[in-house]
């Protein structure tokens, strides 16, 4: 492992799912598995046109960066890149981008799904939803099954 | 009085109607918990934004912490909503 | 969901990480999350310079199809691509690909795992070692591991 | 006798020295584990290739079938070691 395996990104602008997937293995032949998650904006049938998404400059990087870390000794990855979007996001985009990088396929699944489940519940962003009639709909609540999804990584 | 740099997010925010304050604090003001209970004798608008304290998270320097944690040396404290990212 | 939402493909050629992800999600507003398998070839530290993937044709591809359709039935996936490779796969190239389209995260997780871990046990597909010093060396071994990874998805 | 298409992938392939052929089987031969048993009285390749039977996966038209399973009605039937794709 070279350098720092760890890339944290948060950004207004949108990412590229294959530029970042080369960046992580660009000249390297010990993976052997890379996961990816994206997570986009839903349009929830028609009702949302898109999303708010406010953040804590700072903090965000901090927690993420934090998260990433954490899953990179708790999974031995040999590398991760995280980047999470703010501002207004619209149905069908992009909202957040995690690749996990590992020998093995069982660990980068779950290096992946880690870093998401605790990026959802404990790093600071809040979204909007903004109706597709024009009108600005509520904050979006957090959800328990949030909560249990964090906490089965804790419970074996 | 000791002042600190408060930072609200999301309906916090939009509830005491700024994204960001000076306060100067008086000296029982100890634990998180207990700056959410000042804040909330300071007007409508913070009772209204912190009604629910139980579900106001608390960031200290930008790490999250307990209502319980001492506030002592804080550069900045915010206040927000559960998380909704990802 | 329109149309057929899994689509295999068995080829010699290398494929286009994000060029399958647009096509899975072109003109969809309605997809949450994304996941996607990349599968590559290791060097093992420097011992193995190639892999050669021997592939029973027509039957790949047909394994591979039941996978999917079950993964989308169980997991309640919108799109599948699966993508795997036969021939010489240098160290450090693509072997095999699988993404998997969900509005939710774990759903998207889970079907791409799934889809893995019984392709793995369950796709015709062989691997000789080709040695970093030119020598050839044997067919790898299927593991116990990779039973046990497909045999906990019917355990519950 | 009924003429079937066989066809051996990897090590077997390499053992038997081919990558398909056409036999006539005896009517004997009922289910997969009989043609197995059957290949085996062939010759030292299809002996060293199938000596460890319990690993040997059969296909029947392109499907997984168990060593119990009959193969009458066959238009081809594959032998092949565990699969090590992915």
């Amino acid at each position: 492992m070279s350098g720092l395996p760890v890339v944290v990104r948060v950004q207004r602008d949108d990412f590229d799912l294959a530029h970042e997937v080369q960046a992580l293995s660009a000249g390297r032949h010990d993976i052997g598995a890379i996961v990816t998650f994206s997570g986009l904006c839903r349009d929830e049938a028609g009702t949302l046109s898109a999303l708010e998404l406010e953040h804590y400059p700072g903090m965000a990087e901090a927690e993420i960066t934090r998260i990433c870390n954490e899953a990179v000794q708790r999974f031995g990855l040999q590398a991760v890149t995280a980047i999470h979007r703010y501002g207004t996001i619209a149905s069908g985009e992009n909202i957040v981008l995690v690749c996990a990088a590992s020998p093995h396929r069982q660990a980068a699944f779950d290096g992946a799904n880690f870093i998401m489940d605790f990026l959802k519940t404990s790093a600071p962003f809040w979204k909007k939803e903004h109706a597709a009639d024009g009108s600005e709909r509520d904050w979006v609540s957090a959800k328990d099954a949030d909560d249990s999804a964090r906490d089965r990584w804790t419970k074996e | 009085m000791t002042a600190v740099n408060l930072v609200y997010f999301a309906w916090v925010r939009e509830r005491i109607g700024k994204g960001e304050e000076t306060l100067d604090l008086p000296e029982s003001v100890i634990t998180a918990g207990d700056l959410l209970a000042h804040l909330k004798t300071l007007g409508e608008e913070y009772e209204g934004a912190l009604e629910h304290e139980n579900v106001i998270r608390v960031a200290i320097n930008q790490e999250h912490v307990d209502h319980r944690e001492p506030i002592a040396g804080a550069r900045e404290i915010a206040l927000f909503p559960p998380m909704t990212g990802g």
